[in-house]
């Protein structure tokens, strides 16, 4: 990657990492309700894709750890922080919360809570985008765990039978909540199961951005291409727990720590500072800066948000 | 007006559809070069080829959900689930995707798909080919149920569904497939809500929908030949929403309410209604609503073990007979 | 008679019976290494091992499939389904497999498994995670639907299912796991039909289940200390068979019923209940039997719209106060 | 096949072929109802692998083309007749039907007619075989186009995942009703799917039941001594529609007529004829014996049973 784009992406994966931080701390003041997925250790992944791919033009949808998919399409931070306040000027108006982020306008047309339930969602705007012509794909981010899901293989199939213009990206990270994958997977390698549909595959170090971007051309480019679905597996880890009651009994300490060794913005800034002259001071300030924003405008606009309207309470059930 | 089957009207409704705008598409198990199993789709595939009529793997909850995507970016899917027993498989993205996205979503997105499905018992089909599912479609909120009784209804019932911005089932049946009926030549849209007076009566109001309103027809017009007796049959072609002006006009004029319906009767369209009566109407009431239903098993294979399960026009009578204390 | 919450009754239940039975095992995702989202097998992996206690993929149809065919050849699985949301996937190998093979085998096979599951709107958990399901399952021939209120039931209820020769489903709320209450130091059977009179009155009839049991006892209070309105709760622990007889007697006494359901009211557990009145005992009614239901909308997220959505004690109260015409 | 083998299982392969050539007559008389899925042209399918592995022992599963699969596991075909008669004396007291039939005493565990439905409950047999221990062995037969199915998918990863002795056996008649195999199917060859579990799988000719039989013993042996599932695709043929409204206008003629050549029931014959001084004599003697056995044993008794009692409509529904 250019210096330029470096910092840029960095700057992103940064404002990623401490804006599910951030969440963190309001769940627990209990600003936020429901189920919280958190993102931090897997920034690699969606910056990597998404940086081979085109934010706002192609199709994203993924599953509820979704909020920084939805960033980095273009959702604006402090419309998804009210969303998780549930205020009316959350992206999805407050009726959505952290696991269905939505911003059509910018093509991130959800998250969803039902595991494997966005596989055929994925793959039938892959249809639409096929008979409407045009140049976008549709890209599916999912976990490990959900491709034990039937709807996983009846994806798989209608894709490669009919050539659907669609991404597939395995966010593996080793478990499904507290279950390893190799107790609920008979062949751990994901990207060897869509042997079974013919479909092209590939996997890779999922930390490093660099290695992501990399692979993630080559699926881009397939796809867009129109030479049919691609299916793409990066092998990472998230570090806090599934969602926020989990204390990680089914996993080491030393494990954790070892994957932190290979943290995905630790390891460009590294590279950067390495490469191109990049200092710690200026990424300290760009942190400071970045929580600050992460403060006074994406905190302050989602606390001073108004809630929903009971009134509107069953808006947006059916149309009018 | 021409008579044509009901399963004619529907395979016209496609038709016109598809002709009037290239993203309306179907799909389906054997819609395509089959022709569709109860032959809705017929001569489709020929006309506008595998990418708008797909003939889909046997995979019920991923085609149904691929055309919940599809609908996301503006493509119409209608969708044929062969026989509704088959719909449980498809119900995770019918009742978690389709109907609920425009309200999670804030409005921003909306699924406006068309499922259709061949319910019912038919000849002998046995446990695992013979239900009933309305009742479960109908408890979902973002989603409209619409059961057509005849052919004119489904013909206009599908046209709307297509041009809904809603998601909505369409409840078809088993044994309707061939009934003929009237369709206008001209174009016809169908309101996916109300009910309609199937029959005008003052006695009792006959509550029916799909195939139970021919029951109810059946009984009304013995009830009115042997025993004197004005039966009203109010046709609830809209299941989601119900009609409930409809529901308390009728009974308001009657004072007395049969419900027919070939489900079995734990939590079904007759307990829905019978509450409904209550909450609208209960002062009007004469005498208890009364639900004519089948009985709670499996279906029987054998013949004589499903007739006794299925209710039909005798049924009906029965009832408003006994209601009436002459039985 | 200890004190213990309700996932350690519910836990109690199972290590008994697994202790009991070698072929009694337990399935679902995150029950085993991890002790289950609910804690409801806490510690049985330690125990049992994993041949016995089965972290399944997330695969719901499969794993309930799994289970009903390990039933048929004696094998006796609880089968938990981590959230009631997650069901509709396996409701086909539910409905269509363990429900019906008794009947369509002519009595040779049978498929007595037991499914939990938690269901119901815990906090702000949003659309896609907040169904009621229960008036589903309620429509099955050949399952058996039980839904416990307090650590007692859920106790005895899961004992009673897994020696049940039928399936059986229970529906757990997700509110209620930390719940405490009394439960036998003996080994305990709840029969799996009836229904329990949770506090005597005279006035009216309030009815709930599971959790809706717990607003018509907080209301019940509420009328009898500032109202003066003597209210009979009745806790209908089993869904499927509803007890037609204990809900005839208790409307017999008071004349007047208010149903309290979580559910949206459409096909529901209420609408059931009141058709069952009009069936069994309308002419005891001194006024029409009234519903306390959600709102028709998919789970809002936000907390104000969730709290407008999901009915509590004070709007049975309110129901009650409007029957009494004094609201 | 020694020859005594041979002529026993010709024998059964005609019994078979009658026996469902005259259910076609019964149900053109309305004798039968419902949905009838009849099997000529696959026997050698169920006799070859019936032949490898224990009939009346092992569990067998399959889906709604089922009336051999149970008289091939000991069923009476009396008692199968009867069913499809909807008499009370029918296998499964005439409550089931032709996709029901079940003979429990014989471990022949049902016919069910939603496609994929056998998969999970198949595994399932097997799980409670492993935790009873012994030494049987649950069959699931099943078609091609099912395996698109999610449980498919689901089944096939936890047999696999927990070694379970069951074993697949995918009758691939190339059709699903009336959709080709390759307009629903990425990847056409059903016993390469499995490589997405690691499951051993083989494919062989269905026509020829001692090329069946040897590839099954290998299959049988391969559960039965405990090395986990396995999965055997055979190609086969059915002669007549899926079911009985079925003008077959998705195929020609000359297709059916190519496999029609390599009946199985007339190249066991013909091979014995040139191998084991078999006669046509013989053969045809016998097809008349089974023919009167048919109709003055199975269509008598079926006719002449009564019918289930209305006043038991409800029994069976829930235990006493
Ligand atoms: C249909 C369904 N089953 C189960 C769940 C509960 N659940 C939520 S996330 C999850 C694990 C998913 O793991 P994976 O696909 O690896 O994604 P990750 O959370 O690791 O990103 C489970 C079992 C669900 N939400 N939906
Ligand atoms: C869940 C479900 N979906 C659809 C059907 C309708 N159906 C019955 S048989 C069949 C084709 C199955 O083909 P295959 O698996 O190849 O078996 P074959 O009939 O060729 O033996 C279909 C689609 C069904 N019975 N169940
Ligand atoms: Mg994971
Ligand atoms: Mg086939």
């Amino acid at each position: 990657m250019k210096l330029k784009d470096r910092k840029r992406v960095l700057r992103e994966m940064v404002l990623a990492r401490r804006f599910e931080e951030r969440c963190y701390q309001a769940y627990i003041e209990r600003k936020i309700g429901g189920f919280l997925h958190l993102y931090p250790g897997q920034e690699a992944c969606c910056y990597g894709v998404m940086e081979a791919a085109r934010p706002g033009f192609d199709y994203v949808i993924t599953g509820y750890r979704d909020h920084v998919h939805a960033i980095k399409c273009g959702a604006d931070p402090k419309a998804v922080m009210a969303e998780l306040y549930g205020k009316e000027t959350g992206c999805s108006k407050g009726r959505g919360g952290s696991m269905h982020i939505f911003d059509v306008e910018h093509r991130f047309m959800g998250g969803y809570a039902l595991v494997g339930g966005p596989f055929p969602l994925a793959a039938g705007m892959a249809k639409a985008i096929q008979m409407k012509g045009g140049d976008e794909i549709a890209i599916c981010f999912l976990g490990d765990s959900a491709n034990n899901q039937g709807s996983f293989h009846e994806t798989m199939n209608m894709a490669a039978l009919w050539k659907l213009p669609v991404l597939f990206v395995c966010e593996n990270n080793l478990y499904g909540i507290g279950t390893a994958l190799e107790r609920s997977t008979a062949v751990v390698d994901q990207y060897k199961r869509v042997c079974a549909y013919g479909i092209e595959s590939d996997v890779c170090d999922g930390q490093d951005i660099e290695v992501v971007l990399e692979h993630a051309h080559k699926a881009v480019e397939h796809v867009r291409s129109r030479k049919g679905p691609y299916f793409l597996e990066l092998k990472t880890y998230r570090y806090r727990g599934h969602s926020m009651s989990d204390s990680r009994g089914y996993r080491s300490r030393e494990e954790e720590e070892q994957w932190k060794q290979r943290d995905p913005i630790n390891m460009l800034r590294d590279r950067m500072i390495v490469e191109d002259k990049y200092t710690l001071a200026e990424f300290e300030a760009m942190e400071k800066e970045i929580d600050g924003y992460i403060e006074n405008e994406v905190i302050k606009f989602a606390e001073e948000s108004p809630d929903p309207k009971v009134e509107e309470l069953t808006k947006y059930v059916l149309a009018d | 007006m021409a008579e044509i089957m009901y399963w004619e009207a529907i395979q016209r409704a496609h038709d016109e559809e598809m002709a009037r705008d290239p993203l309306v598409i179907c799909m389906g198990e054997d819609i395509g070069v089959a022709g569709g199993t109860y032959k809705a789709t017929k001569g489709l595939y020929e006309k506008y080829g595998p990418l708008r009529v797909m003939d889909t793997p046997i995979s019920e909850n991923g085609y149904t959900g691929l055309g919940v995507g599809a609908s996301f970016l503006g493509v119409k899917p209608i969708i044929e689930i062969m026989s509704v027993n088959f719909a449980w498989l498809a119900m995770d993205q019918i009742f978690n995707s389709a109907a609920k996205v425009r309200y999670m979503s804030g409005g921003q997105l909306t699924a406006p798909v068309v499922v259709r499905s061949a319910g019912g018992a038919a000849h002998q089909l046995g446990a695992q080919h013979s239900a009933r599912m309305e009742k479960v479609f109908m408890g979902i909120a973002g989603l409209r149920v619409v059961t057509p009784s005849n052919p004119k209804q489904a013909y206009g019932l599908l046209k709307s569904a297509v041009r809904s911005p809603d998601p909505v089932y369409i409840n078809e049946h088993e044994l309707m497939y061939n009934m003929k009926g009237e369709v206008p030549d001209e174009e016809y849209f169908h309101p996916l809500e109300g009910s309609e007076v199937a029959r005008s009566g003052t006695d009792v109001t006959l509550f029916g929908y799909n195939i139970s309103v021919h029951w109810c027809l059946k009984a009304a017009e013995i009830l009115a030949k042997q025993y004197n007796i004005s039966a009203e049959v109010v046709d609830l072609y809209s299941l989601s929403p119900l009609d409930r002006a409809g529901i308390k006009k009728s009974v308001a004029k009657t004072h007395k309410a049969v419900i027919a319906e070939e489900d079995e009767a734990p939590v079904g369209v007759g307990s829905e209604i019978m509450a409904i009566i209550n909450e609208e109407c209960f002062w009007e009431l004469d005498a208890p609503p009364v639900r004519v239903h089948s009985a709670l098993v499996p279906q029987p294979y054998a013949h004589n073990l499903e007739k006794a399960t299925i209710p039909d026009h005798e049924d009906v009578v029965k009832a408003v007979l006994k209601l009436f204390g002459k039985a």
